[in-house]
């Protein structure tokens, strides 16, 4: 079992998870990161005083799911969550040694 | 005079009583919505608790200092009593054509906070609360009084050859307000992170709409003000005061859009917000001498000084989060020469006896608010600490949170 | 009496009736920033229909029942027919010298629901809405009207030797509200959470700015309130009362303040915001029977009680989120006493005749509050299950949030 | 007449001027609340510039246009000059029983705005800020005088054998709004993800507090709007149109409350807000002319059309945000034509001169409307880009944010 | 060492804390996320348009820990956490190489 | 690749991030999270109920990163990060199987 982090743009998820669904991934969570990286924040004024927010409000994702759907997985992420302009973000795969369905007691794959 | 028209009077100047009471509440939604969600709580309770400071103690003494009666006129100073003696009459036209006594009180007693309340925006998010609570009853109890007696209550400055003009208080309310909050922002220094090395920083109001109503309600109430300040429903001079009030806060709005605009090429609802208040606070001074063209020109040049002011205040690294000093100072003052200039009572002596009355009551409230905020910093200290301030000032001194369901940034 | 003073007296009636309206505004404000975010649509929800089902249930057949006509005065409840039917010259002083006959009756209907909306604080978080809705209709339709007639009417408590004095209504309106909100909080019991085997656990208001901005509201309107209630323009009495209201108020922002800070050394806007409303319902029942000073003891003690009060009600396991029990009906009862004790009634006979109609009002509403409370208990319950109450009232009842854009907690 | 009837008159008429003027905030709470946080600034930058557009466009041409005279009486159009000149005694009853000149135009002036202030409801969330409003100031400057000058400037909708008649404006005011509304939310197009291929979608408001907090002042001013359009301080009229505004409002409470029940299963706050504003709405052109039982049924079914106005336009394609089509257009339509049907004015003739008035004042604002923005459109533009209505107007129109504090979704 | 992320009902915390803390359990952090799974959020209804929000709220639970321990937090997730309805989440097991305490320079399990 | 997820005090943020882009990292990703350990929250009064918030608010820094970068990033957090009082928080160190940078197909360690 692998897991997948990726770290996209908020605008993005949608269609991603659109995507990954359509390959049978039915689970997946996300929540709202801070990124600190090339691409940097529209500048804001405030009474007559511009500035730069430090971070750029993004969306991260975490999919475990077993070795087979790895590589789809991230085709997608690639292929949908790709603009071509800096700040498209990354993913990342992890190793997971044990996965529990808390519902029942199913452990391991198919408690994905 | 008659039961009555003395009736109608009374019922009007009640009527604006009321009035001036709600822009209490539109400071404390002002300066609340243009601070942070951290100092909300405390922001909120000291704009609370200022208008009852107002009330009890104008009622101790305030009255008393204000309208020490014309055995003082002409003078700078008077005191006959403490508390409200009720005089002979007190409810009949007999005491006034336009007002009981006790209509007399409360109609002035619902200004005397304002002062107070204009400080409390400048040094928000970093002043102690006992001590700016010290000073507020001070500021409120004796100096604004003592201030006010100068004209309205016949002192030197209305005795002037050519008296000093000021309708509603440009100078007597809201300069007295700006010059307190000049000293305290100057003495309390900037907020943490406002002035770094690398430069300026915003540190934006954390709830618009707030802010938003806040200006909404003062400029509601100022209608009772500025309206109430005729002394009477004097059909034609409340109707002539309502419409320059009304339209030198419009014309403050496009004012300050405008400046703004051009300045930093965005369109700041806050600089809006801040033109009216300065359009509304210049025409304070000369709201019953002005045409509606004259009013329009002063509230707009109100709301372009404002735009100015406020960075130029930041330039000089003096703080204040929710532009009170450009506001009700400058305006203040712009509102009160203008009297010289347009209107009715135009003329080279007036602009004279304007500038002596600014002048008057500048170096006197400066030096008041001086000698109360300096000692109390050399003494009990005005500032929180660092950590407080960091931290919030609601959870610190009153371990609480404005919005506790809220996940809040910081 | 002429045309004159009576289009001046109805005037002031008209405009009165306009604060008091705003009033709703002011409760819908206090009781959503005091209660939680996962609540607030239904508590808005409340609140807004609670002023529509006064107006409507006063119009049918409440003020038929309040005002029954001399023919039953002295007596406990009378009526003689339903909707409103015109007097011959509704609309001169001949019908009263104060007010036309439709003053009469929207000034009296903006009151009535008042009731209503005081309980639905204190039964906040946890009730359901068809009951809610439903104890509304008849406390407002019924339960208030029968009270209000047996001083406003002319009722027994109007024609004892020494009669009953309740200027504003400290306990014709606020207790009467206050005795629903008791029953309603008893019967319901505490919110989940709230008292624990550890001990009391706090259940802070999500929007402090919201609770603040309804105080002030409320004492905005508390002009009209007590102001109207004087029933003409009449420049002294109206003005003495103003005096008497603002100043209560104030005195009941310092008095909570200073008993809350000393109880628990912390500074509670909270505390201040519910000592001014007590201080404005102490001074309900004799705002035009006291001097300055008098108004400011009563209100100083009517802010102190209030603190006690909160902690007491907490400490029997009366969980009321909003104060209203501390607030309108301890503030009542107390306000109601206060004028056997200070003022120009002030005697041993007053007393009895204050304490006779607190007695009376008393019995009455908590039965009749008891009664409808209970037998809703019994048949369709009324209190929302433990699942409802835990994800909040909002999305169960109204399937619908109330800040649906932002990250709340929980 | 004498001296001081006239200024009780016109000091009713300037505590109704100050009422119509705090509707504004009322409009600018409710549109904000109504809408998604992410455009807070935005509509509130345009509902506070609105009303300052208001006063000064109609001081400069508005007042003009609207009464150009009796030269013009039974015309379409008339302007005699630009800017106000003070007529002979301007100030006495001579001018105007009721009023004075100063009185007679801001009274005039605040309702002005509120056209274009319906507008900006149903044009939220999309259109550009600089289109808004380029059209605002010939809608408020020169298409709201126009119509206006056809019943209440003497024009020919006033001289039909049977008048036309609309007492305080549900189609002078209101339709006239709501016409502009439907064009420009119609060439605008829905917003982003509104109704998309799987159907239509909900965007909720982002603070349902502000929108009952908006809702409340918009009832609390239309006592100023109903009754100041009285014209005097009549204790008869003035006392009735208060009674039916009240029984109106509250009985839209009802039939929207009910009616979207039955609909949706469910107790929907904005729609019982809406219902509330209908049955203002619908109350407005015949609130002089109701018995209590009327309003109650006019306001009743102006709730329950709203309902299904909102569901209707929604079925069309047509986006409007914050329901200001249904309220002001239906509901303005629907109180036209109840004064052929209900109350004293009832007839067959009077229907067909309300219906005279609907279809010309239709025929005209829809053609004003669609002219301006369609030519805005074809030029300029007037909906802003695809990414920053995802981003949010507030962030690139003003870039600023609304609650900079704290965390919110998207 | 190990760290035992649990995707868990945010109603169910407060126990789970209660039950792991038994345990020796003296840290662990958690934060709130969006789930998207088998379970659906309860639909709302906003003036007559009814709609579904996309997520469940729900509460993510980070843990790093002992190999001893592993098992008994994880049972204490499994009984305490399970409703037996869908929607009780999910635990992960993963690998730690390494930990530090800020404080002192504690390395390793101490740290924990 | 190794991924350095630390649990710092909110008002450290600022400073550790400048120590760590010092040392080149050019990206890292942060959030908010509630933290149950040793320190314990302010408490606060409401209506003269005394009560103490649950949980501590903290920041959570990710940073994945090349095996030569991870002594240096740690000690920027240790050195920095640190107050000597309970509550500085924790560093964990995790193997990161892969990485790949969404804008264009970059993957391994020139992604990060
Ligand atoms: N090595 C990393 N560790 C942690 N977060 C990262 C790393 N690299 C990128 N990120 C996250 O991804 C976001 C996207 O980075 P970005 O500047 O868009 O990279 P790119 O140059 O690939 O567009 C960053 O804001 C940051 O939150
Ligand atoms: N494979 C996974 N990857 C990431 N998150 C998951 C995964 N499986 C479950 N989750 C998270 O756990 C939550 C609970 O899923 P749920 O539908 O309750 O599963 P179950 O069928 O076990 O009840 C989901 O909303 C999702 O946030
Ligand atoms: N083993 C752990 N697993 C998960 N989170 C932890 C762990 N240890 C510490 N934390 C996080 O780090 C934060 C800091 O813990 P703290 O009490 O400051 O530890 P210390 O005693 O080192 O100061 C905790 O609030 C918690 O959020």
């Amino acid at each position: 079992m692998k897991k997948i982090e990726a770290i996209i743009r908020t605008s993005k998820f949608e269609e991603i998870y659109k995507c990954v669904a359509g390959l049978g991934v039915k689970f997946l969570t996300f929540y709202d990161v801070k990124g600190m990286g090339m691409e940097h924040a529209k500048s804001q004024t405030y009474r007559g005083v511009a500035y730069e927010p430090a971070y750029i409000p993004r969306t991260k994702l975490e999919i475990v799911t077993v070795e087979e759907l790895v590589e789809p997985v991230v085709n997608c992420i690639l292929t949908v969550g790709k603009t071509g302009e800096v700040g498209d973000g990354k993913i990342f795969i992890y190793e997971v040694l044990e996965a529990h369905r808390i519902r029942n007691t199913e452990r391991g794959e198919e408690a994905l | 005079m008659n039961q009555e028209m003395f009736t109608i009077n009374n019922l009007w100047m009640m009527v604006a009583t009321i009035l001036v009471f709600i822009m209490h509440l539109g400071f404390a939604s002002l300066e609340a919505g243009l601070t942070r969600a951290k100092n909300t709580v405390n922001i909120l309770f000291k704009n609370t608790i200022i208008p009852a400071i107002g009330l009890l103690t104008y009622g101790f003494i305030g009255f008393n200092l204000m309208y020490p009666g014309d055995a003082f006129s002409g003078g700078f100073l008077g005191l006959t009593g403490l508390g409200l003696t009720l005089p002979e009459g007190w409810d009949t036209f007999a005491y006034n054509e336009g007002y009981t006594f006790y209509t007399d009180f409360i109609f002035q007693a619902m200004f005397a906070a304002t002062a107070a309340t204009i400080v409390s925006g400048a040094v928000a998010e970093r002043i102690k609360l006992g001590p700016f609570i010290f000073f507020s009853i001070l500021y409120v109890g004796i100096c604004y009084p003592i201030v006010g007696m100068w004209k309205w209550g016949g002192g030197f400055l209305d005795t002037l050859d050519v008296p000093f003009y000021d309708f509603a208080g440009s100078t007597i309310v809201h300069s007295v307000g700006g010059w307190g909050a000049l000293v305290g922002a100057y003495l309390l220094g900037p907020r943490l992170g406002k002035y770094t090395a690398k430069g300026m920083s915003a540190i934006p109001g954390h709830n618009i709409p707030m802010a938003t109503i806040g200006v909404f309600l003062l400029w509601f109430g100022w209608f009772g003000f500025n309206g109430g300040s005729v002394l009477s429903a004097d059909p034609g001079t409340v109707s002539l005061v309502f419409v320059t009030t009304a339209i030198a806060g419009a014309a403050g709005a496009f004012g300050a859009l405008i400046t703004s605009y051009l300045k930093f090429k965005t369109y700041d609802i806050t600089m809006v917000l801040n033109g009216i208040l300065a359009g509304l606070v210049g025409i304070t001074a000369g709201a019953d001498q002005m045409g509606i063209g004259e009013a329009a020109i002063i509230g707009f040049i109100g709301g372009t000084l404002v735009v100015f002011a406020v960075v130029f205040f930041d330039r000089i690294k003096i703080d204040d989060p929710v532009g009170a000093i450009s506001v009700h100072l400058v305006g203040g003052i712009w509102g009160t020469l203008a009297v010289g200039l347009f209107g009715n009572l135009a003329g080279y002596q007036q602009v004279i006896s304007q500038l002596t009355g600014i002048g008057a009551v500048g170096v006197f409230c400066f030096l008041f608010s001086w000698i109360i905020f300096f000692s109390m910093k050399r003494t009990m200290g005005i500032r929180v600490e660092e950590k407080e301030e960091l931290e919030g000032l609601d959870i610190n001194e009153h371990s609480m949170r404005a919005y506790p369901d809220f996940a809040t940034k910081e």
